[in-house]
């Protein structure tokens, strides 16, 4: 099946897409040297903008074994270290990312942590410390945790509040969770100078911070850049664009690139030009990709002319904190709990109107569907990412029901790409077209506008 | 041989739980279903309401469900939302999701998106048992106490959560006598048996439960077993075991269940509430730092061998007082909380030289068949000649 | 007299009519694929011409489906299994609302709009026990043909559940209950009714509406056809010569494609 | 004194008569649906070979996958049990056991002569024998002339984790792409191995590993799998007889531990039953 599946990387309609890749290996090549300096490295998860830039502003680089794992999928060399860490009894359902990294962990251990030569992408180094998070995923903290198997460090877990939607509009509720946040963020910080010996640096905090939320508006205002029609860009751009804006949002040289990607945005909306010619459909994307066949989609893209207009909650900046929320605040902690808890909960207004939970992978869509002009859903389930699926099944009837946009769903994984059959994929897009038509046709008999 | 009036009871109300609980609201009974261990059930006993935990059931195939949840997720509560779709679920006055892993979260999400009760709370429970975990715990405990007394009317006095705390911390401390029953050999209540009167705890009031274990124990103690065949004692750990199907075939295979390290078991009744000013603060206690379940993060320490200590050593005295032969690690498919303890908590065990047995299975009494073999198996490598 | 073609290449069966738009099916043929693609699909296709005496000279265009599609050879027009089934089975039933086809490795639902196209579609998952395959795996393991299997699922008094999901291993279940003495209409019985509670929840997941059809090899099995109505709790009508609509759908869609073009 | 062990197995029904320290007659018959009643009928013929009556069977231990209701057995006991003590007595210094079956496949640890610990599949049928016999029947050819030609593959096709229900699909796939057929075979052959392997794993590969079941008769199961795993391999002279061989000792320990108790049966007790029904 495999040697079928040639690999094949997609065709960014941007520029700038190109060039981000960039991101992900000087994110790897600096935690590199910063061991060779003998400056401390750590390993986190990804924590919605919680803890990394904490720790970047007291001097330790770090890296994301998430993003490793894409990398190496996306390289095709991640089933190596699947095998690997299967071997050693890890059960083979668990999330792929993770697999990947314990495989590859023992690898690095066996190896008596000089990273083999053959590493992807240079290999990550051994950490001082890992950051896990309780958020959305379970893997995100069980995984650190089961690390401590081949790597003697300390695990801190950020934990992160889930609340329901009608929870959320409980009086006082949000601030309780607010405050908790930034306990549990005090709480690393002490972690962070117990363990490295030095004192926080506030000021460097602050910077850092400034340059995230700059980022962050730029990449927010790309999203709503989106919303044009013909697309300017497609989901396949994204994922390129996700790394610095995830990983490094606090490096400036992330903000001069994204300041770059909002002039290429822009000056293809304001001259009409679309990412796809001939744009007939618009569709979404949820939730992970299939990090080793994205061309599938450019394939997709000039078949039918889909242009794949938006896609994933996961992965995007939340709309930028309401004013209200942000002045005033003098505590830097207090305004990373504000921001991430906003990024999780800006559904809860959908979740509530509608009535339908989860806030998170649930709600948001209810709101992207109707301003992105959706005709159709992707859903794209995962045989090893359980967060990432739990819910397609009720977005899918969710948004059928709601606003009568359809969803086709293909099977596939973020790793494994054994799971993913192209032909078949293509089989049921092909059905779809039709079934997108009928819906707009549904669309416009109910009186819904787009 | 006496009647066994209390193990009858239990084994009736297992057998057909959904009739038991109707027949609880003919009398008059509310009824708050409720997800997992960490619902506080003192709190929605003292609004008024039976608490019953939502199971699934290994013995009907999902078939509903797979329109709402994706097959590759914990099994267990897929067949928990396909029963609640089925309608089994209706009578339920009350509704209380909790985040206990992300099956239970999600589910209780879906849930409620699709099932409406008169009364329905979500419990967020934090993923650490640090000092600002336990204080965002309890005054989430403060929520549901407050959306509980919104929807009966009536307040709910500290005394009366006090009451039940000592009601429940009763219960808590009869099962731990039944379960040191087991402590002897061979022990005079089979596993299949235990479980049948946890099931029946997990859907009675609290007083009838008690009544209940307290005949329960009584028989068990006038129990006069003759010699029985040697046979290797076995603890159980990992994902929850509801069914009997799976008791009954372990101990068909030559093996005797005499200690359980899971949900609906010593997870549940482990260990009982402090008495605190403010009883909230007890509840927050217990059931978010006392439990010990791996969706519960602990502190590393400083090296590997501490934290497996500090999250594996109450096995060891498990292992000791119930004098435990082997372990056997029950993974339900699906199942990341436990999926990535494997490794490391047989490492742990073997290193106590204790035998361990991992198996994952289906959540499906259909499936069984083919553990029959590794269960004997494991029961042969045991053997004492 | 110009008429169409269709020709569906299935993993098991290669199928194809000659098709006059007005009329009808005027010809067609089915045979195995038997391990050759290329041949089975040349093959069928001259059989299904001979029968209705035309050469190939008088196809004004040829539409193919299916698995071997790609290895169909000479000039023809490529459309997908699921619209050519939805086609299909509109132009051979159209009061049909939704259809359900039991092919050799995958059932598919279709919801159908009023002109025959998709509204909604379910495929089976990979696993093989939902499909035409494992009808044909246990009718070997018991000795019968495909056409009695129909017959005696009626007669199944106990039908037998079985333990797995597995259509390959279904096959050893189903000798050690001949051992245990369950009758050959229990199992059969057992299994096509889990089949049809596989099929049912695929049905419930499109939300199908209408008149329901069914369609693929295995609408030609009466006992499945019938426990799917007891599962589905409504009618389930079954398309004349149910193998045939992908190739009849096939043949419409590149009349449809070369009227456009 | 004369010890038997019977193994029911999904797919071959085995038999192994021993008198301690003296002969041994064996015996080897399909499984299939028709003769699951019939081990009494096997047994007899056994006997028949042996030139004995039931009655002179001090003991017997059935095994595999039928063995829970063979009612002329004296005790029944798990195919890993009984692999085990059979391929510890022709090869003492084993330490790994890889047993490919029809219907499922297991590794064992062997550890001072007893179980150090086992992993085993029957969930998917892609991971057994089964897997072979699918594709050896989409190709119209028998398991012999299969495993033959994985041998002379010089560059197998890779198809890891394929569904056994759709090996014939894939396969017919491959044949109209024009790819030689022997590279077809052998790259069935690797993606078994590599399943097993992957399994087996677990619990660690350790020098001496015995090869033992159906699979172990099969040149390119044995070719795939000394190659995954980097070192040849070792296969007794008649791999389908070690669970049976096995059943036989053990039955003979049986025996001496029952006689020593004083609770060993006299054979005049029992009878040979035809087999009830299976699990
Ligand atoms: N007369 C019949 N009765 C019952 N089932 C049949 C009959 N003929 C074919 N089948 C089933 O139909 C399947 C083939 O259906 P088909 O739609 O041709 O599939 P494909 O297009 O994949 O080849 C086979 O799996 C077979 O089991
Ligand atoms: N001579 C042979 N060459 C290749 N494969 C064989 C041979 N004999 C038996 N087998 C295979 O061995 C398997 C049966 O092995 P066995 O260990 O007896 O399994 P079980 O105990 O489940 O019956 C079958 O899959 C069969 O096809
Ligand atoms: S969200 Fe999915 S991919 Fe990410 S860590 Fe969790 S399980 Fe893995
Ligand atoms: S077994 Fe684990 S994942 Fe499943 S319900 Fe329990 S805690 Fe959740
Ligand atoms: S379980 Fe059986 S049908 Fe399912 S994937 Fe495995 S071999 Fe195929």
């Amino acid at each position: 099946m495999e040697e079928k599946k040639k690999k094949r990387s997609s065709a960014k309609t941007l520029q700038t897409a190109r060039e981000a890749g960039y991101f992900g290996k000087k994110m790897l090549a600096r935690t590199r040297s910063a061991v060779e300096a003998g400056q401390p490295v750590g390993w986190a998860m990804v924590e919605w903008w919680l803890g990394a830039t904490i720790a970047k502003a007291m001097g330790v680089e770090m890296v994301f074994p998430e993003n490793y794992g894409a990398f190496c999928a996306a390289s095709r060399t991640a089933e190596a270290n699947l095998d690997y860490s299967e071997s050693d009894g890890f059960p083979s359902t668990l999330c792929g990312y993770a697999r990947n990294c314990l495989g590859y962990t023992r690898r690095l251990k066996e190896n008596g942590f000089v990273i083999p030569a053959d590493a992807t992408g240079g290999g990550m180094p051994k950490p001082d410390f890992l950051l896990a998070c309780g958020a959305a995923c379970d893997a995100r903290y069980k995984w650190f945790q089961a690390l401590g198997r081949y790597l003697d460090v300390p695990v801190w877990l950020l934990e992160f509040p889930q609340t329901g939607s009608r929870e959320y509009f409980l009086p006082g509720n949000k601030e309780e969770n607010i405050r908790f946040m930034v306990g549990e963020l005090r709480s690393f910080v002490s972690f962070l100078e117990s363990l490295l010996g030095r004192k926080m640096d506030w000021d460097a905090l602050a910077e850092r911070l400034d340059i995230l939320f700059k980022t962050h508006a730029l990449a927010h205002a790309v999203d709503r850049l989106r919303l044009a029609v013909p697309s300017p860009a497609m989901s396949t751009d994204f994922w390129a664009l996700m790394i610095p804006h995830l990983y490094l949002p606090d490096d400036p040289e992330t903000l001069a690139f994204y300041g770059r990607v909002y002039d290429e945005v822009k000056y293809k909306v304001d001259h009409n030009i679309g990412a796809v010619p001939n744009e007939r459909y618009r569709m979404m994307f949820a939730e992970l990709p299939p990090w080793h066949t994205l061309g599938f989609f450019d394939e997709v893209a000039e078949r039918h002319g889909v242009a794949f207009a938006f896609e994933s909650w996961n992965y995007h900046v939340p709309p930028p904190l309401p004013a209200g929320e942000k002045e005033g605040i003098g505590d830097p902690l207090e305004l990373i709990a504000r921001y991430s808890y906003h990024k999780f909960h800006h559904g809860a207004d959908a979740g509530v109107k509608y009535g339908v939970d989860p806030i998170i992978f649930t709600a948001p869509y209810l709101e992207y569907v109707q301003d992105y002009r959706i005709d159709g859903l992707m859903c794209h389930p995962l045989v090893s990412c359980r967060p990432a699926t739990y819910t397609l099944m009720h977005l899918r009837n969710v948004l059928l029901e709601k606003f009568k946009v359809p969803s086709v769903v293909v099977e596939g994984d973020i790793v494994d790409m054994r799971v993913f059959n192209e032909e078949e994929a293509h089989a049921k897009m092909d059905a779809f077209i039709e079934t997108m038509d009928y819906h707009r046709e549904l669309r416009r008999k109910e009186g819904l506008n787009w | 041989m006496a009647e066994e009036k209390g193990l009858r009871r239990a084994a009736e109300i297992y057998a057909d739980r959904f009739r038991a609980a109707r027949e609880l609201k003919e009398k008059g009974h509310k009824i708050a279903g409720y997800f997992c261990c960490y619902v506080p059930v003192e709190l929605l006993s003292a609004a008024g309401f039976v608490p019953m935990r939502i199971l699934g059931d290994m013995g009907e195939p999902v078939t509903v469900a797979d329109t709402y949840l994706p097959t590759m997720m914990c099994p267990f509560f897929r067949s928990c939302l396909d029963l609640g779709l089925k309608g089994r679920y209706d009578f339920l006055d009350a509704f209380v999701g909790v985040h206990a892993c992300d099956g239970a979260e999600r589910v209780s999400a879906v849930w409620r998106s699709y099932l409406q009760y008169p009364c329905v709370f979500y419990l967020d429970t934090p993923h650490t048992a640090h000092d600002h975990a336990l204080v965002f715990f309890q005054k989430q405990l403060g929520y549901l106490q407050a959306v509980l007394e919104e929807h009966t009317g009536r307040k709910i006095s500290g005394a009366a959560v006090k009451e039940q705390i000592s009601l429940y911390n009763r219960q808590r401390r009869l099962v731990r006598e039944l379960y040191k029953l087991r402590q002897v050999d061979p022990p005079p209540v089979s596993g299949t048996e235990v479980l049948q009167v946890a099931v029946a705890l997990l859907q009675l009031p609290v007083q009838e439960g008690n009544r209940l274990v307290e005949d329960v124990i009584a028989e068990v103690k006038a129990r006069r077993p003759g010699p029985a065949p040697k046979k290797s004692r076995l603890l159980v750990s990992g994902c929850l075991i509801d069914n009997i199907a799976i008791t009954g075939l372990i101990e068909e295979c030559g093996l005797r269940v005499v200690m359980d390290d899971t949900a609906i078991g010593s997870r549940t009744f482990g260990h009982d509430v402090e008495p605190t000013p403010d009883p909230l603060k007890g509840l927050a206690d217990r059931y978010l730092a006392k439990i010990v379940c791996p969706r519960t993060f602990r502190e590393t320490g400083k090296s590997r061998a501490e934290d497996l200590e500090q999250r594996y050593a109450y096995l060891k005295s498990f292992i000791q007082d119930w004098k435990v032969d082997g372990v056997y690690l029950n993974l339900i498919r699906n199942c990341d909380i436990h999926g990535y303890e494997i490794p490391e908590l047989k490492h742990y065990l073997e290193g106590l030289g204790v035998p361990v047995l991992a198996v994952e299975q289906d959540y499906s009494t259909a499936g069984l068949a083919p553990l029959r073999t590794r269960f004997q198996a494991f029961a042969e490598t045991m053997e004492i000649d | 007299m110009a008429v169409l073609a269709g020709l569906d290449v299935g993993s098991l069966l290669a199928k194809a009519v000659i098709l006059d738009e007005a009329e009808g099916i005027l010809a067609h043929s089915v045979r195995l694929v038997a391990g050759n693609f290329q041949t089975a699909a040349r093959d069928v296709l001259n059989a299904a011409l001979d029968n209705c005496g035309l050469t190939a000279g008088t196809v004004a265009s040829l539409g193919t489906t299916g698995l071997g599609a790609g290895f169909v050879n000479g000039p023809s027009l490529r459309n997908t299994e699921i619209s050519c089934q939805a086609r299909g089975v509109h132009y051979l039933l159209p009061r049909a609302g939704s259809v359900i086809e039991i092919g050799d490795q995958s059932t598919r639902v279709i919801r159908l709009t009023g002109q025959g196209k998709v509204a909604d579609c379910v495929i089976s998952d990979k696993c093989a026990m939902g499909s035409g395959r494992v009808l044909q795996v246990i009718a070997r393991v018991l000795r019968i043909t495909l056409e009695e299997m129909g017959g005696l699922s009626q007669e199944a008094t106990r039908p037998v559940s079985f333990s797995t999901g597995c259509s390959v291993f279904v096959e050893t279940e189903v000798i050690s209950r001949i051992a245990e003495g369950a009758g050959v209409a229990d199992i059969v019985g057992g299994l096509h009714r889990a089949m049809a509670v596989k099929i049912g929840g695929m049905a419930d997941k499109a939300r199908l509406e209408g008149d329901i059809a069914a369609a693929g090899g295995g609408a030609c099995d009466p006992g499945l056809v019938k426990m799917l109505e007891k599962v589905i709790g409504q009618k389930v009508l079954v398309v004349d010569r149910p193998l045939l609509t992908g190739a009849v759908g096939a043949a419409l869609m590149a009349a449809e494609s070369r009227g456009r073009g | 004194m004369f010890f038997a062990g019977i193994d029911i197995g999904s797919t071959i029904t085995k038999i192994v008569i021993r008198e301690d320290g003296g002969r041994q007659v064996a015996l080897v018959r399909p499984t299939g649906a028709g003769h699951r009643r019939l081990a009494d009928r096997v047994m007899e013929e056994a006997l028949e070979q042996a030139g004995l009556t039931f009655d002179r069977i001090a003991f017997v231990v059935a095994t595999g996958y039928g063995r829970v209701n063979v009612p002329f057995a004296d005790a029944q006991l798990s195919e890993i049990t009984c692999h085990m003590k059979g391929v510890n007595r022709l090869f003492p210094g084993v330490r790994t056991i890889i047993d490919i079956g029809g219907q499922d496949s297991k590794g064992i640890k062997v550890v001072n002569g007893k179980i150090g610990s086992f992993v085993m599949n029957d969930k998917c049928a892609a991971g057994t024998g089964r897997f072979l016999e699918v594709m050896a029947d989409s190709l119209g050819l028998g398991l012999e002339e299969t495993g033959e030609m994985a041998l002379v593959s010089r560059s197998p096709v890779s198809m890891t984790r394929i569904c056994t229900a759709y090996v014939g699909q894939e396969i017919v796939l491959r044949m109209s792409e024009g790819v030689p057929l022997e590279d077809i075979v052998a790259g069935v052959h690797q993606a078994l191995c590599g399943r097993i392997c992957s399994m087996v794993n677990k619990i660690g590969i350790e020098k001496e590993v015995v090869l033992t079941g159906g699979g172990a008769k099969n040149p390119g199961v044995v070719k795939y799998m000394e190659k995954i795993i980097g070192f040849p391999l070792l296969r007794p002279a008649e791999p389908l007889l070690t669970g049976a061989l096995g059943a036989s000792l053990a039955a003979q320990d049986l025996w001496r531990k029952a006689a020593a108790e004083g609770r060993a049966a006299s054979p005049r007790e029992r009878t040979l039953a035809p087999v009830s029904f299976f699990q």
